[in-house]
Formats: C-alpha cells, structure tokens, sequence
C-alpha cells in the first residue's frame, strides 16, 4: 500500500452561519495528483488554507507524514515540507526571478539572520536556486523583472519556488486559472512530470486538465466530500454532474 | 541617467568636501550645517531600513532620535554635575565619554524598538504609522513632564562629550565622527540590502505571504529590520545631542519623525543614499532660504512640492531614473 | 564696529513676541543713531535645536560681541550657558530661568526683563492686597508653569483652593473651568502663555463664574489682548511696564512705537527697547574687547528705562517695581492700566544660590 | 450599423508598448469574439475601449471619437464593461453595487435579479463575501444596470464551475436573443465562444492578425494563434 | 466630587467630541474614498477660523462668519485638490505625505502673511453666550451645547448622505475600485473634489466654530490634525460610524483623564506627586488608548481593511 503523505481527518470551519468545510477527511498517496473540484463557493480554497495554515480549522486534524500539524504556523508547515502555489501569484513582482528563487532556497536552508554576507554569493543557495529554475525551464529569464513574466511563466515560477523547497507534498489552487488553452496544456505537461518528485493535491476548474492529470478526484460541496474515486468514477457520477459538472463532460 | 552608484560617490564626496573648504575658508558654522547634515542623514539612513526595505512607514522613529539624545544628555549630565546616577540595582557615576553613550544608546533604542516593533507590528498599513506615533508621543509627553531632566527644558551639556584621541570640540573632528558614522551605517545598510536577511526583508514588503510559504516568518523580518532600524537612528540622536550640547522633548516631538520622513522621501524612498541627499538639501534649503525672508517656509513648501510633482522617486529617482532600472 | 547677534522667534506660532522684541530693539537702535552696531537676525523658529545651531553660527563665523532675543525659557536654557562660556556676553529681553539666576548665574549673562517667578509673584502679592484668601491656581504641566505656580505660592498666604497642572498647547479648559466653579475659590491665578490664554479667558468669560481672575501679563500683553477682546475686561495682571507709565522715555517710545510700526507696543517691545538702550549706555563706557570694563559698564545699568528706576541685583537680574494693571477699552482697542503696585523694588528669589566666579 | 470601429490601435504601459495596431468592427447587434493567447493585447484593447489607459488610432462609438473623451464619458455613451477579474466592489452590499453603476434604461434593478436570480436572493449580502460565480453573475448585472449598447464581457466565465459556466454562456445567448443586445467577448474556449458569436477577431502580438465571420474561422488559424 | 461635576465633565468631553468628529470625518473620508493621507487638513481647519474671523471682524454677524468658513475652506479644497492632489492619486502614498507636508507650511507660512503674526479675534455671538441652566441645576454654556447639536447634526447628516444616497454609494464604491467606477459611468474626479470640498468645509466649520471659544492663531490646526488622525485610526479608517466613535471615545478620555486622574493618584500617592503624576499620564491617555485598541483590533474598532 501506498504511503499517505498528506491527510485531513474531519476537518470543518464556519463563517458564521456557513460551513465551509463540513468534517473534511481528505489523503493525498504518494506519487498521485489528487483533483479536488466542486462549484465555486463550496469550500475548496478554504481546505486549502486550513491545510497550509492560513486559516485554523474549527475542528479537525491537519497530517503531514503522519505528524499533526494543525497547531502549526504556515511558516512552520512549509518547513515541514508543504509546497503551496496560489491561486493569484504572489510573488515579489519587483525582484527578479532569480531572487524569487533564491527567496525559496532561503527559506529552505533556514537561516536568514546573516546580515552581512551577499546572498548571491552563497554557491549553496545559488545552486538550489538555479536547479529548481532548470526545472520549470526558466532559466534563461532569471535576471527578468518579475512583473514582465507572462501568466503561464508566473506560474512556472510559483512552482520553482516550490521546488526550492523540496517539499514532500504541493498543495496548488487553480494553476491554470488565467491561462490559455496552449498554456494549460503546456502546464497540464509539466504538472504530469511533477508527481514524481512529490504527490499533488488540485484545486483546479479546468475539467481538462483535471481529467488528464488526476489519479483520484474528490467533489466537494457545500463544504462536504460527495464522492472521491477515479476519473470515470467521477465523469459518470449523476450526484457530481448534478452539482457541478453539468453537460460539459 | 546618471549611474546611482557614480551618483552615490558624488554625494559622498561633495559632503566630506563641504566641510573642508569651509575649514579652509574659515568657515566654522558651514561645518556645523554639513554635521547637522550629516546626522539627520543617519537618522534617516536608520529609518529607511525601516520604511524603504522593510515597508514600515514609522511615524515615530522620533522615540529612538530622542532615547539616544537622553541616553546622551542624562550620562553626560550625571558626569558634569558629580551626581552618581542611581539605577536601583547600581551607582553609576555618569560619562562624558562618547563610544560609552553610543553603546548606550544604541542598546536602548534597539531594545525599546523591539518593544514598540513587537506591539505595533501586529498593524499595518496607516494604523502602523499612528502606532508608531502614539508611542512616540507617550515618550514625548514623558520627557516634558520629566522634571528630573528638565522637563520641557531639556538639559545643557556645557561642554561636548570626549571621544579618545579627538577634541571634539573642534568642528571639524566632530563632524569627522559623524561622518564616520554615517558612512559606517551606509555600508551596513548596503550590505543589509545584499545579504540574505534583505532578500528574505524585501520579499516580505510586497508579498509577505510568499515569504510564509517559503518558511519563514514575515513579522520577525520585520521586527529584526525595526529593531535595527531604531537602533541606528539613536545612534544618530545622541550625536545630534551632542551636536548641540543639549537636549530636550522636541527631540522626541512628531515634527522630527514628519521631518525624517520628508528628508527620505526628498531623496527617494528605498534608495541607499536617498537620506544623504535629503538630508544635504533640506539643511542647505533651511539655512538659505532663511536668509532671504522670514517667511521661506512658502519657498520650502514650494520647493518641496515642485519635488512631489516633478520628480517622482525623490531627486534620486529624478536623476537616476526609477528604482530598479541601473 | 560691535556685532550684535539676535536669535528669535520669527516664524509659527509664537513669531508675534520675537518680531515685538526685535521691533523695539530696532528702534531703540534707530533712535541712537548708532550705526556702528552691527545686528545680525536670525529665527530660531521656536525650536531648541535651530537656535543652537544659530548661536553656533553666531559665534563662530559672524564672532559677535553680544547676543540678545530670546523668547522662551527652554530655547535660553539650550543657548545661554553655552554661548556665556564661550565669552560672549548675553542681553536677555524676555526668558530668565531660575536655573541662570542661581547656582547657574554667570558674568556673562545680564536679564533684562525679569526672573521668570517675578510677575507670578507679583500676582500673589496683589492678591494679598486684594484680600483674596482661597485661590484656584493653574498653569501648564512644564517647568515654567511649576515655576509659574511655585512664584505665586511663594507671595501668596491664602489657601488653595485647587491646583491643576493643564497640559502644554490646551485649547479647551471646559474641564478646568467645571472644577473652578465647583471649588468654591474666591480667586483663580492662571499662567498660561499665548493661544492658551486667549481660549482659557473666552471659556472662562462665557462659562459664567465669575470668580476675579489675577495672572502674570503674559495673557493680557498688547499682542494678544485683541484677539481676547472683551472676555478679558477688568482683569488684573502683573507687569514690570506698561504703556501708561507716566516718564517721559516711556511716553516717547510708546509714541515713536506706534508711528513707526502702527501698532501699540507692547511688553516685550519694551523689553527689546530697553534692552538695546542698556547696551547703548554699556558701550558708551566701554568697548566689549575688554570683557571686565563691558562688563562693569553694563552692571551700571545707565539707562533711561521705559519701567523708570532699574538696577541689577548681584545675580544681574533686575531689581524693579512690579505693577499690578486692569484690562480697560480704550475706544476700539484693549489695553492695560496700571491700579497700583503690587510689588516694590523687587529682587528675586535666587539672587542668594548666585555665586559670580 | 456599424456601432464600435477600431482601426490602428497603439497602447504602451509605459516604456512597453503592447498594441501594435488592433483592427476591428462591431455591427448593432452582433456578438465578437476577441480572441488570442495570453498576454496578447486583448485586455489591453478592452482597456483602451473603455479609455482605462491611453492609446493612440481611431476608436469611434456610434461615431463618436472616444479619445476626446475620459472614461466615464466613454462609458455613458453606453459601454457596458464586465472587467477581467470582476473587479465587484467588495465593500458594498450586491444592491449597493448595482445602485452604484445604475443609469436610466430599460435595465433596472428588478429586471436585474430577474434576470440573474442568484444576486436576487443575496441583495445585501457583502460582494466581498460571494462565491467566484456569484461575484461573476454581479459583475454581469452591474453592466447590465448601466444600459449599455455595446457590453463587453472580459473572461467572464474564468475560474468557474462548469456548470456555472454554461449558465453564463446560457445567459449571454439570452441577452443576444432577448434584447438583441452587441456583445464584445473574450474567452479561452472556443467551443462555447463559437455557439454564440457572429465574428470573430484575432489578437497576436498587440495586432490583429485575422477579423471576420465565425464560420469562415478555419481550424489553422485557431491552431496558428490561439492554440486550440 | 459631585455627580453635577462629573455630569458637566461629561457634556465637556462630549462637546469636545463632537467637534473633533468634524475634522476626523473629512480625513477619515478623504483617506477612505482617495487613499489620501492630508496632512494639510489642520490648514483647512485653520483657514475656515481665520476667514471667519476676518468675516465676523468686518459685519460683527456669527451666521455670516460660519458661511464664510464653510465657503473659505471648501475653496481652498477644490483649490488644493484640483492643483496638487489630482495628480498624486496615482502615486505613492509617502509622495502624498510629503506634497501634503508641504502645503501646511504654504498655508500657515501664507495666514500669517496676510493676517500677521498675532492671533485673530473671533467671539461668541450674544445669542449663544453665557451659561443656562440645566435640569439638575448644571450651569453649562449655552455655546457649547449648541457645539453638541451642530456637531451631532451634522455626524446625522453626513451618516444618511454616505450610507443611504447614491452619490455616497458610489464614493464608497470608488473607495474600492477607482478605476472601476469610472468606467462604469461615475465622473469620479468630480466626486473626488466634491468629497475633498466637502472634507475642507466641515474642517473649517470646526475651526470657526471652535475658534470662537479658543485662539484664533497660525498653527492652530496641527495639534488638532493629530488628535484627528489618532480618532479616525481608532474608530477605523474610512468608516464614518467609526471617526465618530472614536472621537466620542477621544473627546471623554482627554477631558476626563485630566480630571480624574490626578483625583486618583491622589488616593495613594501624596498630592505633589499625584498632580504631576496624573497631569503627565493625561496627556498620553489618548495615545495609550490608541494604542491599546490597536493592539487588540489592528484595524479599529469598525475598521474592515488594513
Ligand atoms: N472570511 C470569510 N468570511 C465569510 N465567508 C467566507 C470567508 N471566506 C470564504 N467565505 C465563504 O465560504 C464559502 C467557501 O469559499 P471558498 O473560497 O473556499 O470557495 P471555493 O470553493 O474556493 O470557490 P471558488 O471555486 O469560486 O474559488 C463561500 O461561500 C465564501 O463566500
Ligand atoms: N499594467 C501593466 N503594466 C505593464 N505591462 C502590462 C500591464 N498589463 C498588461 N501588460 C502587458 O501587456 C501585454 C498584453 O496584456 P493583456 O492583459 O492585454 O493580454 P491578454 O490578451 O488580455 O492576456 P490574457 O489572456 O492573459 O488575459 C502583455 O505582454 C502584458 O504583460
Ligand atoms: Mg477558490
Ligand atoms: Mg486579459
């Protein structure tokens, strides 16, 4: 049996009088690409902020690798090896990509309280660096100014920065929001390749993608798990063409 | 477009040179203006850390001018007048020796900043700059009722502090010191900018999320550049307490923080030597101007003004070109 | 030549006594027909540190022989002791600390106006004439208010019937006039110098106690009184001058004062008058290269002074005659008349800590 | 009756220039398609309609040349925006962001929530706390408030539910059949553009490189320049 | 101390209140609606005391003066914000710290060059002068009571004007998104210098309306202005609910502070100690509490947005 790397056990959080997770049980294996869709509202970026951090579940338990971190900072979850794209890039559009990178290596490396050194000289952090860009094909842009990347390179950035991290898990919502359909094949592509280096866990609304990359899918709605199951399961589910899926698929 | 760092040298040279043909001149009060200068630019240079890399527009940075000025003016006092300092814990004969005060100052103000940082950075945005001034204003108010020392009459120091080596009463050794400092704190801050503390600071100006993500925790970047940043410009008050032999509650007044801020601002927000250029020309605006009508406070808001709608980026930014861009 | 420096405040808020003082310094001058005094001006905009940084530059590029125009007791505490012990001589027309009439009195430093006690003592003086018996005091939380309250305690031998510190720069005394009128006072001494004045006097007036009020001149001077206009009507205050004083040097300034400026002069102008006529006298007798001679001559305080008789006591403070004035309408305008002395000969209370070197 | 005319558009942000030349008419009544990659001007053309950013061509609205006017002139000779990234106002209630925008016309605010029951339901509820497809469906009456003749609808359906998707394609097609109302859209997925519009215009690099009608769209050009 | 004294007391940190609302609400929505931090707001307040000193000076009628207040002040806004303001929306917020920072030393530098350096006359008109009795026997100024209800009618009036009508549904809407309103129709600049006239005019009627009862002088406006910003942070930016909590919450610790606090040390600490004691920690009793808020809700009390 495959190893679980990431788990929600019965997590739920309200605003007021919604519940937007509803005892939310949820397992990302190792080497998958876990799909979470459902309609817009039902709690997806929600889970997701509960499980990096943003937000404290009202009840619940967050697991990476089996330890509980639902007591701990996002920082300190992302420490723990939690790799996180957003859902609208946050990068430092003032630096250039190559200083989003090494941010990353940074953090990973974990000491920034040296005040006196240049960060760039740092081969160790460089080479970190200049591996994770490699890998989402950015290299030959590291010196651009972030704010002059396109849509589809932003994203690639997000997950270099991710890379930087090493981390055991990346948790992305809606990678391919924005982007064309060229560039969502091109990330749907990369995406496919990631899942070796760490399991995924999906938010995404692009139906095509989802189909192409999921090896289990879970509906969310209404802050509730409707079905998980593979993608026929899902494609063929009336409950989840009811709420979500509509004649599309 | 100038290269800022060709302009950066410029400005350094054109500060030390000031002072030397004056001295050649025999023109002692120019010396004074170029220290003066010279201080208020490391006061700046200190908040800049602060506002320009660290996004933390602190209205109060007026508190650590004023903790360094005291730390000054109550060590020096206790020393001239032979009365032992009582600390509760220990007697202490007071100083009139600067690197001792320095170092009391610059421990004072970081401490003190630590604590205003750890309450004032759970805010942001506005609600941090009316923090920031609030606690300024307590310190303010403080002192003005602090008759111990002076009140709002703040103390006299009859005769500068000592520094090993140096008469300090020379001006031109004086202002020697200062831009010792000064340079001193240029260097650190560059380095600051280059080091891997700045990547991560910077990152957590404009994306402070981002830096969670990655694993480390934006506010305590935040509160080390605050911290640091205080420290600096307390260094800078209990040189300007010197400066003057003298110090007083206005040291700690909201004008004085307004005043640090406009002296970035002028030269240009997060550029290394925007507090230098500030600071030169707003010294020299205030003593020329001045001579002309009493009413130059019109000139100066003009001035200040015509800067604001003509030179965005300060006058760095007008002679450089935007940040980023050399 | 004889280079004279002058530091005041001639810009914000408080620039309307520095120009008063440097008017009647000017005039003084002017009537002298000295031209071989050599003023240089310069404003300190009521900050401690520019007016540091002024005398610097006075005394170390223009090398002046003298310095005068101080206003405020803080800014004089931050220039003063300096300045003196860099050999230059000090004119004060307005600020006297206690500080520099005791232990910190120097040779080099002459008051011309007044220790800052003087007038609060004055106003308790007079209200022991006037038979008041349980006043309500205030004035600001700084150390010239305590100074302020400290003077009025010092003459005063009545009771207390409050005492209340307001704090600098308050505009609204609402809470303070509530606490007066519920003390059950028969009289209330107030310092509060400037805006303070004005709001606190149109408060108290509308407020409807109509306890007397006695207070140093500083809130009935003829600057101000305008702008606190009738609110101010019938008041007592304490002055060393006033425009009423019946000499002919006085009647001349106010005179010349009026033609020459279109205003009335006011305290502090007198102050800056006489102040420039005892250097006059001074230099007449000696030249301030030979510090002891200059020095001496200026001791001597030969002059005709607006107040009439003035002398320095040992700490070369004045030792002058303290009226007792009434706010009065003269036709449109609100001025000041004497009503008597409130106290004679006055030296004050320091000159005994003053040990000269 | 040609009511929108677009020929030889330029717009720069600042130092970058991002039109280089965009090409296109839009007849009363009829639905376009503006299409191509990411980052390939078609915002930017939408913003230069609106007079959001300078630009430089000819830009004429029922005759009228737009760049004499500032934006809200622009918009009240009936330009009916429906930005990217929807842009509600996140404060106000949903009532109070269709109050804001509401001109005159046959487009009130009953009709409105008739017409898009969900923002019926939730008038006073904050627009920052809706759902993405609700905040969509706000944006879209919000337009609708204004009257406009032409609306422009800027990625409408992105980040939406499929089934919410096909809701707005559904209400699109209505506005279209209903009140014969012209339509300047941008989407990502040609399938649905294709069921309701009648031309179509494509963006690549700042320029238009093809215009015409929806049915002589060959497959070679979608593939060459919009990538599908 | 009487119940009367503390009843009165109250009125007096109400009243206070009340008029600092005024200037808190032009800041806190220029602030909130343009983004704009104005430091020169203090100059408005200013402006509006001096035209309606010089006013009253020349016709000796209160009615005119306050007019001319609204008038002088609304001008100098429009004034302001068409010259400078207009073209800083766009820019940094510090450049419109330093462009606002300027203005105050144009304006004050200017007052004093056309009134001089002395302070101003202006009075309470007979009609309003002197105390009246209120139940319980409280002896209060008529002037200041009719502070309260001008001061209340107008928090009431510009409530329902930002809350309840369209033009305030789209200033708040741009509060959001300028960019946005603007293409939807809305002449947001005009509404711009609407609200900045609208935020002058209600400084300056602040400024006549208390320069009645204090000194009409240059620099009036500074100390003010801060006390401003300290209220609309405490009631959080851009809320008018908000300012006027805050400057209620301002108004009552200022006034009572200074009273009650010395009354307090006194019961523990001997009566020298306890005056200075008290007097120094009531001038920091508005900042402590600012501060504490903070702490507690970073973004005030009905602040939604950091
Ligand atoms: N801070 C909040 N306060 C109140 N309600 C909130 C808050 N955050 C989210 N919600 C509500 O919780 C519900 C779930 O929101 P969430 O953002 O998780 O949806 P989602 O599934 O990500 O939708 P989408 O696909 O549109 O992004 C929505 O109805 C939203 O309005
Ligand atoms: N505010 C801006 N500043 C500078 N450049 C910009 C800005 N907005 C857009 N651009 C650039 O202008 C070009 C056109 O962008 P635009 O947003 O119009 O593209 P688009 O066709 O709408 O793309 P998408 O499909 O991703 O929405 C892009 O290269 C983009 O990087
Ligand atoms: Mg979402
Ligand atoms: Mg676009």
């Amino acid at each position: 049996m495959t190893q679980t790397i990431l788990e929600t056990r019965g997590i739920s959080k309200s605003f007021g009088s919604l519940k937007a997770s509803d005892s939310v049980s949820i397992d990302l294996r190792a080497g998958e690409i876990h799909a979470v869709i459902g309609p817009n509202g039902a709690g997806k970026s929600t889970l997701i902020h509960q499980i990096c951090g943003g937000l404290r579940p009202d009840a619940g338990q967050v697991l990476l690798q089996g330890q509980d971190v639902t007591a701990l900072s996002t920082a300190a979850r992302a420490r723990k090896g939690l790799g996180r794209t957003f859902q609208i890039s946050a990068l430092a559009m003032e630096d250039s990509v190559l200083e989003n990178v090494m941010l990353g290596a940074l953090g990973a490396s974990g000491r920034p309280w040296r005040f006196l050194a240049p960060v760039m000289g740092d081969r160790a952090l460089r080479d970190r660096a200049e591996a994770a860009l490699e890998r989402v094909g950015l290299q030959d842009n590291r010196q651009t100014r972030t704010a002059a990347l396109s849509h589809g390179q932003r994203r690639q950035l997000e997950v270099a920065v991710a890379l930087t991290l090493d981390p055991r898990a990346f948790v992305m919502d809606e990678p391919m929001a924005g982007l064309g359909a060229e560039g969502s094949k091109t990330l749907t592509g990369f995406l496919d390749g990631l899942r070796d280096q760490a399991p995924i866990l999906l938010v995404e609304h692009d139906m095509d993608a989802v189909f192409a990359l999921a090896d289990r899918i879970s509906v969310l709605v209404y802050g509730r798990i409707i079905a998980t199951g593979s993608v026929d399961d899902i494609r063929t589910n009336p409950e989840v063409r009811d709420a979500y899926l509509g004649e599309s698929a | 477009m100038i290269r800022e760092s060709y302009l950066n040298a410029a400005l350094l040279a054109g500060l030390l040179a000031v002072p030397l043909c004056a001295l050649l001149l025999d023109e002692p009060f120019i010396i004074t203006l170029a220290t003066r200068a010279a201080i208020l630019a490391l006061a700046a240079v200190g908040l800049n850390i602060a506002l320009g890399w660290g996004g933390l527009v602190s209205f109060g940075h007026a508190a650590f001018f004023g903790i360094g000025g005291y730390s000054m003016g109550i060590l020096a006092f206790h020393a001239q007048n032979f009365m032992p300092l009582d600390l509760g814990f220990m007697v202490f004969d007071g100083t009139k020796s600067m690197p001792i005060i320095w170092l009391v100052a610059v421990v004072l103000s970081a401490f003190v900043a630590l604590l205003i940082g750890l309450l004032s950075l759970r805010t942001s945005g506005v609600y941090f700059i009316m923090i920031t001034l609030a606690f300024a204003q307590m310190f303010y108010y403080f002192a003005i009722s602090w008759s111990r020392y002076g009140g709002e009459d703040g103390i006299s120091i009859y005769i500068r502090n000592d520094f090993p080596g140096l008469d300090t009463l020379v001006p031109i050794q004086f202002f020697s010191i200062c831009f010792a400092a000064l340079l001193l704190a240029l260097w650190l801050n560059a380095r600051l900018v280059a080091s891997p503390f700045g990547l991560a600071l910077n990152a957590a100006r404009q994306v402070p999320v981002r830096v969670q993500t990655v694993g480390l925790d934006p506010a305590r970047l935040k509160l080390v550049a605050f911290v640091i940043s205080g420290a600096i410009t307390g260094l800078a008050g209990a040189l300007f307490a010197d400066l003057n032999r003298f110090v007083s509650p206005s040291m700690f007044s909201w004008h004085l923080s307004g005043e640090l801020i406009v002296l970035i601002i002028l030269g240009g927000v997060g550029r290394l030597m925007g507090p230098v250029v500030g600071a030169m020309l707003f010294v020299t605006l205030e003593h020329v101007l001045g001579g002309f009508t009493t009413h130059w406070h019109i000139a100066l808001g003009a001035i200040l003004l015509g800067v604001v709608l003509f030179a965005r980026g300060g006058v760095i930014g007008l002679v450089c070109g935007p940040k980023g861009q050399s | 030549d004889i280079k004279v420096g002058m530091i005041t405040t001639l810009s914000g808020g408080g620039a309307g006594l520095g120009l008063d003082v440097r008017d009647g310094f000017l005039l003084a001058l002017a009537q002298a027909g000295r031209d071989d005094i050599e003023l240089v001006i310069e404003d300190d905009q009521q900050k401690p540190d520019i007016a540091v940084q002024l005398a610097d530059k006075m005394i170390q590029s223009e090398r002046v022989d003298v310095m005068t125009g101080i206003i405020w007791s803080n800014l004089a505490m931050a220039v003063i002791p300096s300045a003196v012990n860099q050999g230059v001589v000090y004119l004060s027309p307005n600020a006297g600390p206690s500080q520099l009439a005791g232990r910190g009195c120097h040779p080099n430093y002459f008051n011309v106006a007044w220790q800052n006690d003087n007038l609060h003592e004055a106003a308790g003086a007079y209200a022991n004439t006037a038979g008041y018996s349980n006043s309500f005091i205030l004035a600001p939380n700084y150390p010239a208010g305590q100074d302020a309250l400290t003077g009025y305690k010092r003459m005063y031998e009545g009771d207390l019937a409050g005492e209340v510190y307001t704090q600098l720069g308050q505009t609204d005394y609402a809470a303070e006039i509530a606490q007066i009128r519920a003390s059950g006072a028969d009289s209330v001494f107030f310092f509060l110098p400037g805006g303070m004045g004005i709001s606190f006097l149109k408060q108290y007036a509308d407020s409807g106690v109509d306890i007397p009020v006695v207070g140093p001149a500083f809130s009935f001077d003829q600057g101000i009184l305008q702008a606190v206009g009738e609110a101010a009507l019938g008041v007592v205050n304490t002055a060393q001058w006033s425009k009423d004083i019946d000499i002919p040097v006085n009647t001349a300034f106010v005179e010349s004062f009026q033609a020459e400026f279109g205003r009335l002069p006011s305290l502090y102008a007198s102050q800056g008058f006489d102040t420039a006529n005892l250097l006059i006298s001074a230099l007449e007798k000696a030249d301030p290269s030979d510090n002891e001679a200059f020095r001496a001559a200026l001791r001597e305080a030969d002059f005709d002074s607006t107040r009439g008789d003035f002398r320095f006591g040992p700490n070369q403070h004045p030792i002058q005659t303290i009226y007792a004035r009434e706010v009065i309408q003269e036709g449109d305008v609100f001025t000041n008349r004497i009503i008597g002395v409130a106290l004679e000969d006055h030296a004050d209370a320091y000159a005994a800590e003053c040990q000269m070197p | 009756m040609t009511l929108l005319r677009v020929e030889n558009l330029t717009a720069r942000y600042g130092a970058s220039q991002a039109l280089f030349g965009v090409d296109f008419t839009l007849a009363e009544g009829e639905v376009l398609a503006l299409m191509g990659r990411n980052g390939m001007g078609k915002t930017t053309t939408v913003k230069a309609i609106c007079r959001m950013i300078p630009s430089q061509g000819r830009l004429e609205f029922s005759g009228q040349n737009l760049h004499v006017l500032p934006s809200f002139r622009a918009a009240r000779l009936g330009l009916g925006l429906v930005p990217e990234g929807r842009r509600c106002f996140a404060s106000l209630s949903v009532a109070e962001n269709l109050i804001a925008a509401a001109r005159p016309g046959h487009w009130t605010l009953e009709r409105v929530t008739r017409f898009l029951p969900r923002l019926g339901e939730r008038l006073g509820q904050r627009a920052a706390s809706l759902s993405g497809g609700e905040q969509q469906m706000l944006a879209i009456g919000r337009a609708l408030m204004t009257n406009p003749r032409l609306l422009i609808l800027d990625e409408a359906t992105e980040g939406l539910a499929p089934l919410i998707r096909a809701e707005i394609w559904g209400t699109i097609a209505a506005l279209k059949r209903d009140s014969g109302m012209s339509i300047l859209v941008i989407d990502k997925t040609l399938s649905e553009l294709a069921q309701v519009a009648d031309s179509a215009a494509i963006i690549a690099r700042g320029k238009t490189v093809w215009s015409g009608a929806m049915e002589d769209l060959s497959a070679d050009v979608t593939e060459q320049y919009v990538g599908v | 101390m009487s119940t009367i004294l503390v009843i009165e007391q109250v009125l007096n940190g109400l009243q206070s209140g009340v008029m600092l609302f005024l200037m808190a609400a032009g800041l806190t929505l220029i602030f909130g609606v343009m983004g704009l931090i104005n430091l020169a707001h203090g100059s408005l307040y200013m402006v509006g005391a001096f035209a309606a000193a010089a006013v009253a000076g020349a016709t000796g009628s209160f009615l005119l003066a306050l007019l001319a207040a609204l008038v002088a002040a609304a001008a100098a806004g429009v004034l302001v914000e068409t010259l400078v303001i207009r073209r800083l929306y766009a820019a940094d917020h510090l450049d419109q710290v330093l462009a606002t920072f300027a203005l105050i030393l144009i304006f004050s530098e200017g007052t004093r060059l056309i009134f001089g350096s002395f302070p101003l006359y202006l009075d309470i008109p007979s009609w309003l002068s002197g105390p009246v009795t209120l139940p319980g026997g409280i002896q209060y100024p008529l002037y200041r009571l009719a502070l309260i209800g001008a001061g209340l009618a107008v928090a009431m009036a510009l409530w329902l004007l930002i809350e309840r009508t369209r033009i305030g549904i789209q200033i708040r809407a741009g509060e959001n998104d300028r960019e946005m309103i603007a293409a939807l129709g809305v002449d947001i600049s005009r509404l711009y210098t609407l609200i900045f006239a609208l935020g002058a005019a209600l400084a300056g009627l602040a400024g006549a309306l208390v320069g009645a009862i204090q000194s009409v002088q240059v620099g009036m406006g500074e100390p003010v202005l801060i006390l401003a910003f300290v209220t609309i942070v405490i009631g959080g930016i851009g809320s008018i609910k908000g300012a006027f909590i805050g400057a209620i919450l301002v108004g009552l610790t200022q006034t009572l502070g200074s009273v009650f606090l010395p009354v307090l040390f006194r019961l523990f600490l001997d009566p020298a100690t306890a005056m200075s004691l008290g007097a120094s920690l009531a001038n920091m009793a508005v900042y402590i509490l600012m501060s504490l808020v903070l702490i507690f809700r970073p973004t005030g009390l009905m602040g939604a947005r950091a």
